[in-house]
This record gives C-alpha cells, sequence and structure tokens, in this order.
C-alpha cells in the first residue's frame, strides 16, 4: 500500500471541505479521483502534499500514511524530496519570471546531484516538442495549453516515483489531451504510480485501474475502472449519458 | 574645472557605492518576498554600531592594531547584523506570512520594526553620538588637484565585488533560481522540493550581512554614528533600488550609482538649493520613461 | 425609524463639542487633541482611498497635505491680516469669518491639482515603482518651499492665528475646533458617497483586476486620475486646518515621516475601510498623547504595540469591511443615500 | 511645603535628542541644588520645585499640544524650551495666547518672541551673531573672501547663513562670498558642495551647522585637500564636537555663548559640576537652560509672592523676569528687551590643541 | 431585461483584415482575417499557442496589432482602449476566470455597466437625481440579468466562494451586462465535468437566442463546438488551416492531425 487515506477530514479556515473520506493506492497503480466541480478532489491532494495554509487547507481528523508512515508532520518540501511524491496543481502555478528552462531546472533541486539529468529532459521535451522550441522564453508568456505542458514536465523532473495530477488536460487541446494520456499510461507501465484528477471522467477511467467519486467531501462509489464506468450514476453524472 | 569634475565624479562613485550597497540588500529581500523591508535602513545603523563596539573593543581591550581589528571587525559584524535580520524576520515577517497577511502590512511591520531599532538605541545608548575608531590610516592622495583616499578606493572596489558575488548568486546557483521562484509563486515551490523558509532565511542573512558591512564602510567612511543615521539613507537606497528595477540586482548596483551621481552633479552644476527639486524630477522623469525601472521586467499580464 | 440616529449623534457631538469649548470645559489641550484627531482622520480616510481601495501604495501623502497648509495659509494671511510680509490685509479683516471655509477648499483644490503629479505617471505605472513617484513627488513640493524665500522658506510661515482673531472679533467662538469637526465630516461624507456609488466601484475594480476593469468598460486612466485628485485634495484639506490649529507651518512638519504616519493609520485600520481608518485615527491619536509619560521609550512601545497588534489582526483592525458589515445590527440606526 | 511647577518641553526624541538630553539633565543638576537647599525662597516662604519634563519628539505640532498640556493639565507656573525655532515659534504663540511665560534657551529665530510679551529668550539672536561672526574673520584671518555651508532644512542654519553673507558683502563688498553652498539635515555626504566651495579658493568657510555635522564637513574638507580656515557658530558648542570631529578641528574658531575652558566664577563651578556628575563637559544648550531656568525662578521671586491664583502668579512672574535689571548668568550678563530678547555679549572660542573650547574675544551689543 | 442597443446599420459585427501580431520574435497572429455578421454563433479553435487567445485579445483592443485593422460594427478599433472598444460593444470572458474576488456578485455586474453609467463624479456626490435614476436602473437590471441566469441568490456572495462552474457562469453574466453585440468566450467549458459542461452548451444557445447577441467562442472541448456552432475556424501558427461548418472541419485533414489527434489511448 504505497499511499492510504483514512477518514480525513479538513477545514479551510471553518468550511469544512472534507467530511472523513478514505481512499489508498498502491504501488504502480493509476487511481482517479472523480466529481462534480467543489467535490473536494483538489483539497485531497493539497492534503496529501501537505501544503500549508492560508492557499491550502488544515487537516483535522484522519490520517495520511505513506507506506504505512503517518506524513502528517512531514513538510511539502520533503513530500517531494524523501517521498518522491509530486503534484502537478490546478491551475499550472508556473513560475512566470523564470525560463521554461529555468522551471525544468529548479524542479531538479532536491535530487541528488549525481541523478542523470539529460535523459529526463530528453523525456520531456519528446513528450512536449513545444516546450523545446521555447526553452528561453519567459514561462508567463506562453500559452494556456503551453503552461500545462509545463507543469506537467517540471513535476516529472523532480524524479518521483509516484505522480499527483490535477485537472491536467485543462485547457490541452484534443490532440495534447490524448497524447499526455498516453504518456500517462506509459509512464504508468514504466512503473510510476498516478493518482489523477480528472474532469474528463471518461479518459480517466479509460487509463485508470481503480477510482473513487467524490461528491462534496465524501465518497460516493468507488471501485475498478470498469464498474464505475458501468454504475448508473456514475455514467448520468459524469460520463454524460 | 575638468579637475573639479573627475573630483566630482569620484565622489559620486563614492556615494554611491553606499547607496548601492544598501540597496542590494533591499532588493534582494525584495526579489524574494515582495517585501520592501524599511527596516534595511536601520539594520544597517545597527551594523554600524555593532561595528563600532567590536572595533572599540578590539583596540582598546584587547589593544589589537587598526589592521586587526578592521580584519576582526568585518566577519564579526557581518554575522552578528544577519543575526538581528533573520530575527527580525522569524519574530516579525514570518508569521504574518504564515497568517497569509497582505504584503503591505508585512511592510508597515517592517517600518515598525526599523522605529523600534533607531528608538531602542536611543533609549539604550542615550542620545550622545558615536565617534568611529579609526581602523586604518587614510592617506590623502591628490593628483593634478583631484583628492582621493585609499579608503574611498576601498569602498567603491567592495560594492563592486558584493555585486558581482551577489549577482552570481541569484542567476548563477539553485538557490538563487529558488529565490526569484519564490517571488513569483509561493505556493508552488514547496511543490518543487524546496525548503521555502530555509531560502527565506539565507536571503535575510546575505542582505544583513552586506547592510553590517556597509555599515562598517559607512562608518569607516562617517565617523559620526547616531540612532537615526540608517533612515534617510536607508528610503534613498530604497528609491536607488526601484528606480533601478527593484528585485534585480544590477538595477539595484546601476541605480544606487546613478541617484549618487544625481545628487552628487546636481550639487556640482546647479545651485545647491535646488538638490532635492532637481535630483528627484530627474527620477521622477525617469521613472515615466521607464514604468518598471531601468532593470524592472514588466509583468507582461497574460489574459 | 432608528435610522437618522447616527445623523443625530453626530450633530450632537458636534454641538455638544462646540458648546463645551465654548463654555471652557474642554480645555485648549483636550481640543487640540481632539482637532489633530480629526485632522487624522482626514488624513487616513483620504490616503485609504487610494492605498486601501485603490490597492496603490502611495508614501508621500504629507506632501499634498504640505500643499493645502501653505495655500490655505498664505490665501488667509495675505488676505486678512497685516503681516511683515505681505503687508496690509487686501480684504477687509472681518469678512475673514465668511471666508475662512473657502481657504481650506482652495487649499484642497491646489493640493489636488499637485495630486496630477502622481496621477499622471500612475496611467503607465503602479505598486512601488508608483511609490517612488509618491516619495519623489513629497520630496519636490518640500524642496520649492524650503526655496520659496517670500513665504520663510524653511523658516516656516505664520500669521495665521491673526486670521483666527479676526474672526473671533467679529462672532467669539471657538472656531477652530467648529470647522476641523465640519471638514472631517465632509471629508468622510465626500469619500463614502464617491465610493459608494457604482462609479466609484470602479476604484475597487481597478484594485482586484485592472485588466478587467478596463476590459469590462471602465475608463481605468480617468478613474484613476478622479481618486488621486479626491485623495490629494482631501489631504490639502487636512493641511490647511493643520496649519490653522497651529497657526504655523514649517516644510519640515510635512517630510515623509509624516507620511508614513498616515501609512501607519490606513493600514493599521484596514485597507478598503473607512471606518476602519478613522478608528485607527482616533486610536492612535489617543496612543500617542497617552504614553506621553513614557518620553523616549514611547517610539519603542507604540511600534511594538502596533507590530503585535498586527499579528493578530493581519488584515488591520476592521479588514476591509465596514462597522456596518461587522456588526449587522447597527445598520437599523443609520441609512445613507 | 508647597511646590512650583516648571514646565520643559524639549526634544528627547526626534533630530536633535541630544539637545533635550543636556537640557534635562543640566535642569535636573539645579534642581537638585534648590531643594537640596530647602527649597526657593519667594517672599520668605520655602517652595519645593517640581520640574515636568515633556518630549516635542522635534515636531512642531507636537511642541503645541505638549505647550497645551503643560499649561492646562500641569498647571505649570512657567515653561522652559523649545530649544530648536522649528518648535519654538509655535509653542511661543501659544505660550503667549495662553497667558504663560514661556522662555526658550536657544532659540535664535527672531519671530520666536516678536510681538509675544509672554515669550523669552536666554540666547542673542542671529542678526547678532552674524555681524559677530563676520568681524571676527575679517579681523582675524584678514580675510577678503569667504563661502558659506549651511542646512536648508535647519531654519536657524539657513537664517544665520543668510545673515551673514548680508553683513560680510555689506563689509567687503558684492560678491566676496564666493560660495553659497546648502545641504540637507541628515545629509552625510558634503563633497560637491565642498568641492565647489574649495574650487574658488575662499579665504575661510563659514559653517553655521550643528555639531554633529560639523564633525563630518571639516574633515571631509580636508581629505578633498583644503587646508584653509572655517568659522562656526553656537550650533558648534558641544563637547561631543571634540569626540566626534578628532584632530581636523583642533584650532578652528566659533562664535558662541559662553567659554567653558578657562571659564572663572560661577561659570567654572558650574561646568566643574556638570562634568563631575555627568561625565561631560555641559554644551552650550545645558548652560543655556540653566540660565533660563534661573531667569524663570529669579522672575518668581521678583513676583513678591505667589497668590496661588495661576493666571495671577503666571502674570506676576512675566512681570517679574520682564523687570529683571541686570542678570549674572554663566553664559555672561543679560537684561531684556521689551521683545524679551536678551540683551548680553556673545564670545568667540577657539578650540585648543587639548580640545577645550578656549576664550578668544567677547563681543557686546553697543 | 432591458435590451437598449438596436442594429440599424448593416455593417458586420465584426470585420477583422489582415491582423498581425509579433511579440519579439514570434509571430503569434499572421494575416488573419474574419468576418462575423450579426447573429452567427462562430468557433475559434486550433492547438495550443496557435494565437485564439491573443486574437481575442487584440479584438478587444489589450493589444495593438502590429498590422491589420478591426472593424466592429464599421467602426475601426485602431488605438482605443479596451474600455472603448467595449464601448462599441464588444465583451469577453477570459481563459483563466478574472473576476472581481472581492467584491459582491451584484457589484460584478453592476461595476461591469460602468461604461453607460452617464453619470460622473460631481453627479455621484450630490446623489443628483440622474446618479439615481441610473443607479436605480443599474441595479435593477443587474439583478434582472443574475434572476434569468438564476444566479440571485448569490448576489451578496463574493465569487471566490462561488463554486467554479458558478464563476464561468457569472463571468459571462457580467460580460452581458455591458449590453455587447459581440461577445467573446475563451474556453468557457475549461475545467468543468461533463454535467456542467452539458449546461454551458444550453446556456450559450440560450443567450444566442436571449440577447441577439454575436457570440465567437474558443474551446477544447470538442463536442461543444459541434454542438453549438454554425461556422468554425481553425488556426494554427496564427494562420487559419480550415474553416467551415463543424463537419468539414472535423473532417479535414489538417485538422486532425495539427489539432484533433486520434483519441485511442
Ligand atoms: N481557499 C479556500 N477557501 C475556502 N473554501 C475553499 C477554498 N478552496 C476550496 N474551498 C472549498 O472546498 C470545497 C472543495 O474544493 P476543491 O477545490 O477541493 O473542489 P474540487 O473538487 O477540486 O473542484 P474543482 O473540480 O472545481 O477543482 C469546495 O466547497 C470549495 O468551495
Ligand atoms: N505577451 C506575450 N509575449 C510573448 N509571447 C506571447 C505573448 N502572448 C502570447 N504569446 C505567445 O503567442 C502564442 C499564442 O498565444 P495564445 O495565448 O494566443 O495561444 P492560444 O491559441 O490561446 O493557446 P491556448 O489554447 O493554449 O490558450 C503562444 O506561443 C504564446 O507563447
Ligand atoms: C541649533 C538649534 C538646536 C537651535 C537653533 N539656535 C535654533 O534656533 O533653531
Ligand atoms: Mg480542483
Ligand atoms: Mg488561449
Amino acid at each position: 500500500m504505497l499511499l492510504s487515506v483514512e477518514n480525513l477530514e479538513v477545514k479551510y479556515g471553518n468550511i469544512q471541505a472534507l467530511h472523513g473520506i478514505s481512499f489508498n493506492v498502491k504501488e504502480g497503480e493509476i487511481v482517479t479521483l472523480i466529481g462534480a466541480n467543489g467535490a473536494g478532489k483538489t483539497t485531497s491532494l493539497y492534503s496529501i502534499a501537505r501544503l500549508a495554509p492560508p492557499e491550502a487547507p488544515k487537516v483535522v481528523g484522519g490520517d495520511i500514511r505513506f507506506m504505512g508512515e503517518s506524513i502528517l508532520n512531514t513538510a511539502p518540501s520533503d513530500v517531494v524530496k524523501n517521498l518522491k511524491l509530486a503534484l502537478v496543481p490546478e491551475g499550472r502555478h508556473i513560475f512566470g519570471n523564470l525560463t521554461v528552462m529555468e522551471n525544468l531546472e529548479l524542479a531538479t533541486y532536491s535530487r541528488d546531484k549525481d541523478a542523470d539529468l539529460d535523459k529526463d529532459y530528453q523525456r520531456i521535451f519528446d513528450l512536449f516538442p513545444r516546450l523545446a522550441e521555447r526553452r528561453k522564453q519567459r514561462s508567463e508568456s506562453l500559452s494556456g495549453g503551453e503552461q500545462q505542458m509545463l507543469a506537467v514536465g517540471r513535476a516529472l523532473m523532480t524524479g518521483c516515483r509516484a505522480l499527483m495530477l490535477d485537472e491536467p488536460s485543462m485547457g490541452l487541446a484534443p490532440v495534447l489531451k490524448y497524447e499526455l494520456f498516453r504518456t500517462l499510461k506509459k509512464l504508468n507501465e514504466e512503473g510510476m504510480t498516478l493518482l489523477l484528477v480528472e474532469q474528463n471522467a471518461k479518459l480517466a477511467l479509460d487509463i485508470a485501474h481503480r477510482g473513487y467519486v467524490l461528491d462534496t467531501g465524501t465518497i460516493a462509489a468507488s471501485g475498478t475502472s470498469e464498474e464505475l464506468a458501468g454504475n448508473p450514476e456514475v455514467r448520468k453524472a459524469y460520463l454524460g449519458g | 574645472m575638468l579637475a573639479s569634475i573627475l573630483q566630482n565624479v569620484i565622489n559620486a562613485l563614492q556615494w554611491g557605492s553606499f547607496y548601492a550597497l544598501i540597496a542590494l540588500g533591499y532588493t534582494l529581500v525584495y526579489g524574494v518576498l515582495t517585501l520592501i523591508n524599511f527596516a534595511h535602513g536601520d539594520i544597517f545603523m545597527v551594523g554600524a554600531y555593532i561595528a563600532f563596539f567590536v572595533a572599540s573593543f578590539a583596540l582598546t581591550t584587547l589593544g589589537m592594531p587598526g589592521w586587526a581589528a578592521l580584519a576582526l571587525t568585518i566577519p564579526a559584524t557581518m554575522v552578528l547584523t544577519s543575526l538581528v535580520g533573520v530575527t527580525l524576520e522569524r519574530i516579525a515577517y514570518r508569521p504574518l506570512r504564515r497568517k497569509g497577511a497582505h504584503r503591505l502590512y508585512v511592510v508597515i511591520t517592517a517600518l515598525m520594526a526599523g522605529l523600534i531599532l533607531e528608538n531602542g538605541n536611543l533609549a539604550i545608548l542615550g542620545a550622545s553620538r558615536k565617534a568611529f575608531p579609526p581602523l586604518i590610516h587614510e592617506t590623502v592622495y591628490t593628483i593634478g588637484g583631484v583628492s582621493f583616499t585609499n579608503l574611498k578606493i576601498a569602498v567603491i572596489i567592495s560594492a563592486f565585488l558584493v555585486f558581482a558575488f551577489l549577482h552570481w548568486v541569484v542567476t548563477r546557483t539553485r538557490v538563487g533560481m529558488a529565490m526569484r521562484a519564490i517571488s513569483y509563486d509561493k505556493f508552488a515551490v514547496p511543490l518543487m522540493g524546496i525548503p521555502m523558509d530555509n531560502i527565506i532565511v539565507v536571503t535575510f542573512v546575505l542582505g544583513s550581512a552586506f547592510a553590517g558591512l556597509a555599515g562598517i564602510l559607512f562608518a569607516m567612511s562617517y565617523p559620526v554614528l547616531e540612532p537615526y543615521m540608517g533612515a534617510l539613507i536607508g528610503w534613498k537606497a530604497f528609491i536607488a533600488a526601484v528606480v533601478g528595477g527593484i528585485g534585480d540586482i544590477r538595477g539595484a548596483f546601476i541605480g544606487g550609482f546613478l541617484l549618487g551621481a544625481v545628487e552628487i552633479m546636481v550639487v556640482a552644476f546647479f545651485p545647491s538649493t535646488f538638490r532635492d527639486l532637481i535630483a528627484f524630477t530627474v527620477l521622477l522623469a525617469i521613472l515615466t520613461w521607464k514604468p518598471t525601472g531601468l532593470f524592472g521586467v514588466a509583468k507582461t499580464t497574460k489574459i | 425609524m432608528f435610522r437618522y440616529t447616527f445623523h443625530i449623534i453626530l450633530i450632537l457631538t458636534g454641538g455638544l463639542i462646540t458648546w463645551m469649548a465654548y463654555e471652557e470645559m474642554l480645555g485648549l489641550y483636550t481640543l487640540s487633541v481632539l482637532m489633530f484627531m480629526g485632522v487624522n482622520i482626514i488624513m487616513s480616510t483620504s490616503l485609504n482611498l487610494v492605498n486601501g481601495y485603490m490597492g496603490e501604495f502611495s508614501c508621500g501623502h504629507a506632501g499634498f497635505m504640505c500643499v493645502g497648509a501653505y495655500i490655505s495659509s498664505i490665501l488667509g494671511v495675505l488676505l486678512f491680516a497685516k503681516d511683515k510680509v505681505f503687508g496690509a490685509p487686501l480684504l477687509d479683516p472681518s469678512l475673514a469669518i465668511y471666508a475662512f471655509p473657502f481657504l481650506i477648499l482652495a487649499g484642497g483644490v491646489a493640493a489636488a491639482l499637485a495630486g496630477l503629479l502622481v496621477a499622471i505617471p500612475s496611467y503607465k505605472t503602479r505598486g512601488d515603482y508608483l511609490a517612488i513617484i509618491t516619495i519623489a513627488a513629497n520630496y519636490i513640493i518640500i524642496s520649492v518651499i524650503e526655496n520659496l524665500g517670500v513665504i520663510g522658506g524653511s523658516r516656516g510661515f505664520m500669521g495665521m492665528k491673526r486670521v483666527i482673531n479676526a474672526m473671533e472679533d467679529v462672532a467669539y467662538l471657538p472656531w477652530m475646533p467648529i470647522w476641523v469637526f465640519l471638514f472631517t465630516v465632509f471629508s468622510v461624507w465626500l469619500l463614502r458617497r464617491y465610493l459608494s456609488s457604482t462609479f466609484g466601484k470602479g476604484v475597487s475594480a481597478i484594485c482586484q483586476d485592472e485588466v478587467a476593469a478596463e476590459i469590462m468598460s471602465v475608463n481605468t486612466n480617468k478613474i484613476k486620475t478622479i481618486s488621486f485628485m479626491v485623495s490629494s485634495g482631501v489631504a490639502g484639506i487636512a493641511g490647511g486646518l493643520f496649519a490653522y490649529v497651529i497657526g504655523y507651518v514649517n516644510p519640515g512638519s510635512f517630510n515623509i515621516l509624516k507620511s508614513t504616519e498616515a501609512l501607519v493609520m490606513v493600514y493599521l485600520g484596514g485597507m478598503g475601510s473607512l471606518s476602519g481608518s478613522i478608528l485607527s485615527a482616533v486610536l492612535f491619536t489617543l496612543l500617542l498623547e497617552a504614553l506621553r509619560p513614557l518620553q523616549i521609550i514611547k517610539w519603542v512601545v507604540i511600534p511594538l504595540l502596533l507590530i503585535i497588534l498586527m499579528q493578530f489582526r493581519p488584515e488591520g483592525i476592521m479588514g476591509n469591511k465596514e462597522l456596518g458589515d461587522m456588526f449587522p445590527w447597527l445598520k437599523k440606526f443609520y441609512k445613507f443615500k | 511645603a508647597d511646590t512650583i511647577k516648571i514646565g520643559f518641553n524639549i526634544p528627547l526624541t526626534g533630530d536633535i535628542p541630544k539637545v533635550g538630553e543636556s537640557s534635562k539633565l543640566s535642569a535636573e543638576m539645579l534642581k537638585a541644588d534648590i531643594n537640596g537647599a530647602g527649597g526657593l525662597d519667594v517672599g520668605g516662604k520655602k517652595y519645593m520645585l517640581e520640574f515636568i519634563y515633556e518630549d516635542n519628539e522635534a515636531k512642531a505640532e507636537s511642541a503645541v499640544t505638549t505647550a497645551l498640556k503643560l499649561i492646562e493639565k500641569d498647571q505649570v507656573l512657567a515653561m522652559i524650551g523649545p530649544n530648536s525655532s522649528k518648535q519654538a515659534v509655535p509653542a511661543g504663540q501659544v505660550a503667549d495666547d495662553n497667558q504663560t511665560v514661556m522662555i526658550s534657551p536657544w532659540s535664535t529665530n527672531p519671530d520666536t518672541t516678536y510681538d509675544r510679551p509672554w515669550v523669552f529668550r536666554a540666547a542673542f539672536l542671529d542678526p547678532f551673531q552674524g555681524p559677530v561672526a563676520v568681524n571676527f574673520a575679517v579681523k582675524t584671518f584678514h580675510a577678503k573672501t569667504a563661502a558659506v555651508l549651511y542646512d536648508l532644512s535647519n531654519d536657524y542654519s539657513k537664517g544665520l547663513a543668510e545673515i551673514f553673507r548680508d553683513v560680510f558683502e555689506k563689509k567687503m563688498g558684492k560678491g566676496t562670498v564666493l560660495a553659497f553652498e546648502s545641504h540637507g539635515t541628515k545629509d552625510q555626504d558634503f563633497s560637491a558642495q565642498l568641492t565647489k566651495i574649495i574650487a574658488t579658493k575662499p579665504d575661510f568657510i563659514f559653517v553655521p551647522d550643528n555639531y554633529n555635522q560639523v564633525a563630518l564637513i571639516v574633515p571631509q574638507a580636508r581629505k578633498l585637500g583644503y587646508k584653509g580656515e572655517f568659522m562656526g557658530s553656537d550650533a558648534w558648542g558641544s563637547s561631543e564636537l571634540m569626540t566626534l570631529c578628532g584632530d581636523d578641528c583642533k584650532g578652528l574658531h566659533f562664535s558662541t555663548h559662553y567659554a567653558a575652558a578657562g571659564a572663572k566664577g560661577a561659570t567654572k563651578e558650574f561646568i566643574d559640576r556638570y562634568t563631575k556628575k555627568y561625565g561631560y563637559t555641559p554644551d552650550d544648550v545645558a548652560a543655556l537652560t540653566w540660565d533660563a531656568t534661573r531667569v524663570v525662578l529669579k522672575g518668581i521671586q521678583n513676583a513678591g509672592k505667589l497668590t496661588g491664583k495661576l493666571r495671577r502668579d503666571r502674570k506676576a512672574v512675566r512681570d517679574g523676569i520682564a523687570a529683571i535689571k541686570s542678570f549674572a548668568g554663566i553664559t555672561g550678563n543679560m537684561k531684556f528687551d521689551e521683545q524679551g530678547d536678551p540683551v548680553k555679549c556673545a564670545v568667540v572660542v577657539q578650540i585648543s590643541q587639548k580640545g577645550d573650547f578656549e576664550f578668544k574675544e567677547s563681543v557686546c551689543p553697543e | 431585461m432591458t435590451q437598449t442597443q438596436t442594429h440599424t446599420n448593416t455593417a458586420p459585427v465584426l470585420e477583422v483584415r489582415g491582423l498581425t501580431q509579433r511579440f519579439g520574435g514570434l509571430t503569434a497572429v499572421n494575416n488573419f482575417n474574419v468576418t462575423l455578421n450579426h447573429g452567427e454563433l462562430a468557433g475559434l479553435i486550433g492547438p495550443n499557442g496557435a494565437g485564439k487567445t491573443t486574437v481575442f485579445n487584440l479584438v478587444s483592443g489589450f493589444y495593438q496589432p502590429s498590422e491589420g485593422d478591426i472593424l466592429v460594427c464599421g467602426s475601426n478599433t485602431k488605438g482605443m482602449k479596451p474600455h472603448q472598444v467595449t464601448g462599441l460593444g464588444v465583451a469577453r470572458t477570459f481563459q483563466n476566470i478574472r473576476l472581481w474576488n472581492d467584491m459582491s456578485v451584484l457589484d460584478n455586474i453592476r461595476v461591469a455597466q460602468h461604461g453607460r453609467l452617464g453619470y460622473g463624479f460631481f453627479h455621484a456626490i450630490a446623489r443628483s437625481g440622474r446618479y439615481r435614476r441610473r443607479e436605480d436602473e443599474v441595479e435593477r437590471e443587474a439583478r434582472e440579468l443574475l434572476e434569468v441566469f438564476d444566479l440571485l441568490r448569490f448576489a451578496n456572495e463574493y465569487p471566490k466562494n462561488l463554486p467554479y462552474g458558478t464563476q464561468r457562469k457569472l463571468e459571462i453574466a457580467r460580460a452581458l451586462s455591458s449590453h455587447p453585440q459581440l461577445l467573446l468566450l475563451d474556453e468557457p467549458a475549461a475545467g468543468l465535468n461533463s454535467s456542467d459542461v452539458k449546461d454551458l452548451i444550453r446556456l450559450v444557445r440560450w443567450i444566442h437566442g436571449r440577447f441577439d447577441v454575436t457570440i465567437w467562442m474558443i474551446e477544447h472541448h470538442m463536442d461543444v463546438m459541434m454542438e453549438l456552432c454554425e461556422q468554425i475556424k481553425v488556426i494554427d501558427f496564427g494562420q487559419t488551416i480550415a474553416e467551415g461548418t463543424p463537419e468539414t472541419v472535423r473532417n479535414h485533414p489538417a485538422v486532425i492531425t495539427a489539432y484533433l489527434g486520434d483519441d485511442n489511448i
């Protein structure tokens, strides 16, 4: 059990966003969280990434375990550095005043120096050729989609073994969206564990092994992708039909 | 005529060096936290006082020769001053940041911290000004009517060295890159595995340490210490930093010398009563011509 | 039913102060503190328009105060008092009593014009760059006055007392307290009406997202100009009153330090809250007086208190709320158009 | 015993805290003396002295409220201070309006007392000091030309500088003041002004500046290769001058209120005791405060007896001071003219090699 | 809901000729042309970085074009500031929501009528008759608008506390409150889940009829475009690579390679 969330409760100030949800992710799995806007998907990921207030919520109950160890007292930077668990945040949050290349370099901050980075850079530039073209561009002037690519690439550069993605396909043109999902699948086949939050439930369930459905801070349903895809409520609410 | 022009060039360089040194500290902290650390001028003052006490101790109590005392004073002061800076960050700024307060509230806190340093000093040490003991023998060289001293040269050189060092840190090192990242988006920094608070502490250490250095050099060049000595020069340095393009090391450096030059040259070629009038009009003009300072990049609002 | 309570209370307070001042039940010391309180209220509320509502960072407010102070003083002395420099009054001193409010307003208008010094650059630049421009403006204004020997330069300018005397000769009333009170109310009233109109809400729109504002049909440059001029104009009014209260002006009294005082009051009260600014101005003035006995320590204690306070209220006393939003029950006691 | 309250309106913080401190210390010493001797004898009755020190932060507005507070809240019989004209002028207005004696130790701006029967001062005025400096310089340095460096934002410095220029040019002819340069109050670098001044090769430089700036100006001039003379004014008169300025200031002259070194009689006694008590020789403002306070006490004694009715007593004190025929102060003998300004001599001192201020000559109003 | 605008002039709502925009070296929009007639509902698609948003920025006056002309209802917008262009009847939403977050929902709508307030500073101070009349109208209009968008219950909320989908909706409402002739929607469906997307489709179609406004939208959700648009332009590297009905576009080979890609994963 790589990651397990145990009836987690979190608050923003005094607004409770999660009312004791539990889910888990096994090594080498792709698990997806789907749910309406405001269901608590982002909140869950923030909590796992241990981001601190004010932007992020406060855990008021339950536990988050990584390989059995509670990580409630782990600093966010250590989640990346030690646990090798990275997050692609909703809304990109790229460093607009740095060039594309600097953004990627920065992501290697916590990696041991002897790691061979060139391979990873190459991987990312193969995946997103547009980034290769724009190496030197100040990233705040990138187009929405380009920024999204950078955000994903950046997370990969942290050399993580598990990746949390919050709506990675947002703002991506279809061609890139499919490309991205293929890549995610490939990464997973190479052994990367993925926790995926996605509005496009259909795509998500296509590549995920298991999934959880969040509804206003609680788990409404869960199961394998097939089960969920078969579930009439889910179909109705999230698969449009 | 030529002689006096050359003389003023030297004056400008030396005076600008101090603006530059202090402005660098401003811009460094700003570059990371977009915090105008209005206490910086007073940290500089504290630096000068620390230097004063260390130096007098070394000279009298330890009976060291001047050069040795200086050799001791410089590192000691830089360390102690940086402690002051870090303490401020810890007890005053960080909690506010944690609470997600608007940056200007931190700025006002800085302003208040500055007042505390000034008047605390006044309350503790009394109103008498302190005379900084001469550490090196200042020799005056006069070449063709142009006079300068070994100290002036030293000041100018160290300003350049400090600049070169900080520029290297910010542009070439990962820490520097992290600093710039923080200034743009604090939220995502931890997600890169970067321990933000450490970076911030480093920033304050650097900024304050060099404020301390500036304090020593200043005290040696203008050996009259008083609690408010940092206030005005602090404001001016801030102005210099912004005119250069706040957050940009080159900006602070050039801005410092620019302001120094403007002030000196205005006095040199106009009635000195008009100094502030003309000097600030010039700055105003510069900012109207380059709305984000000499080096500041306009944040392209991408919509 | 109760909706006019506020107005009534306001009028009563004004009347009471006047009466007690007239009957000399309020000492001059208390009065002077009250008057500086009024001046500070005007200062902080007007600065709040720019620094709070519009989200700029103006550090040169005292400069505009200075313009107001000098213009209204010079006019007053020139017209209604015999003076070493200007000689005999141009008008009959007994008219001063009617002209006084216009003297103050003239100062305000002049200051508003000086505000253009900042407003125009603000089209192109904002934030800390604009902050420097305001500081520069402050320095420039002071420097100009220091260089005007006619009005005393750095020796300062006096004679306003004689204008007040002229007024008292006609009718013996505590004129300064009355006018400070009236202008304080007027200033806040003006600011409030501006900011509560849809037109004025453009200011907050600029603050929160200038691009969106411009694209959603807000003429940002126009709003900026108006706001800066109103802000500095009202500061000018504060200056005029300040000058007549003290009876002596000196460019040194309007340096950056004065500006920072105004800054502190704004952020202490809360950006974007008029009632906050009023509250903090009152607190600040009282604090300054109450802690006199501490002498030197005073200027260690006050900042310390403020720092601590900020730790507890990181948005200032009121945040961006008005009293009415904080205590809704108050709402039934007033009704503003 | 009953007490007499006297208020001090002094700058304990702000631009010139040292001035406030010295005033306070010397007043404390005086109070100790008198209360030690059982109090002040007024018409055969002993009164204990109570001195109330209020900080005016070196701000005009603060000086006004301070004055009002002393007059009303503390019900003082009379006020000492403010020292700097920036505060003394408006505070004087308040004192005059509220019919309370105010005597400023060190304000030298004519406006402070002008047209204000209730306001006095212990220092001579700039219009008197200016000529003293001119005449001395011309006589001693055989100067034909001069240059001036002053503080534009310090009303005192500016006023004195202008008077000096006018007098000098009247005496030596137009354009003999070769350079007339200014700086700001908190400036620390004067190289540009000095470069400009030195280039005009004046016979001497007149510097009506506060001692702390003098301590920067003179050495900087030397470092710029200036070897000539300086002439200073009363604002130089602080024991700190020498600790700050060092050797560069030795041998220079300035006009002031009294000469510490080689003083005799009461003056010497005061200096010694003060030095013993506080560890440094009293500066001018200390001496002036001492005199100012004693003038007030003298006035009180002249009043004959105190009724306890404040308004009446204050009036009595005012008349008492105005009535002083001749007062032997440690800064020289003085009496007050109709404006409440002292008619007293100025002295010119030279800074000795030991760093003392040695009496050179004394100039008295004819 | 009062619709003050009436369309007497027959000029097309938007006419763009030879539009080019360069950023330093890079040409984001390259000789782009388009004409939208009154009542059209057109689409603009293209790969990321193709220049779509830039086109919108140019049309709404946020950038001054390097070359080319933009005519809104016949009048050229060259040199106009954005608020003037809006005055001509162009309104838009943003790719990343840009609401005024510390202003109540109601005020967001009211301030968006700034351009047509018709009173100034002194009216506001004097609370003149005109002021009161206009404020009442503004208020009423704003409420009506919220009403029809079913947002009235949020009138006094702050946008930042609203669900994402609602914020998108509010942004559209705000755009409409300036009485536009032409409404530009930049990825209105981004970040919405499929059920919200359905509502959005309904909403846009409804708006199109209800406010008889010309709509031009950018969207990466193909189903949205297919359902709504009569005409779609496809651009890449700032140049038109295809245009026509959804059908033609969808099957256009260039579009498939450059944009649609293949969806088997
Ligand atoms: N910073 C915040 N302050 C207060 N409440 C918040 C904050 N962020 C989120 N919330 C609330 O917490 C709940 C969960 O929000 P969250 O962003 O996790 O939803 P989500 O599933 O990610 O929705 P979306 O699909 O729009 O991203 C929502 O009700 C939201 O209103
Ligand atoms: N202000 C700017 N400075 C420099 N380059 C810019 C600027 N704005 C946009 N660009 C570049 O112009 C190109 C077009 O950007 P634009 O935002 O129009 O793309 P887009 O079609 O909207 O893409 P997306 O669908 O991802 O939003 C991009 O390559 C972008 O990097
Ligand atoms: C030097 C200052 C403290 C006093 C000076 N004589 C003045 O009148 O201002
Ligand atoms: Mg989310
Ligand atoms: Mg776009």
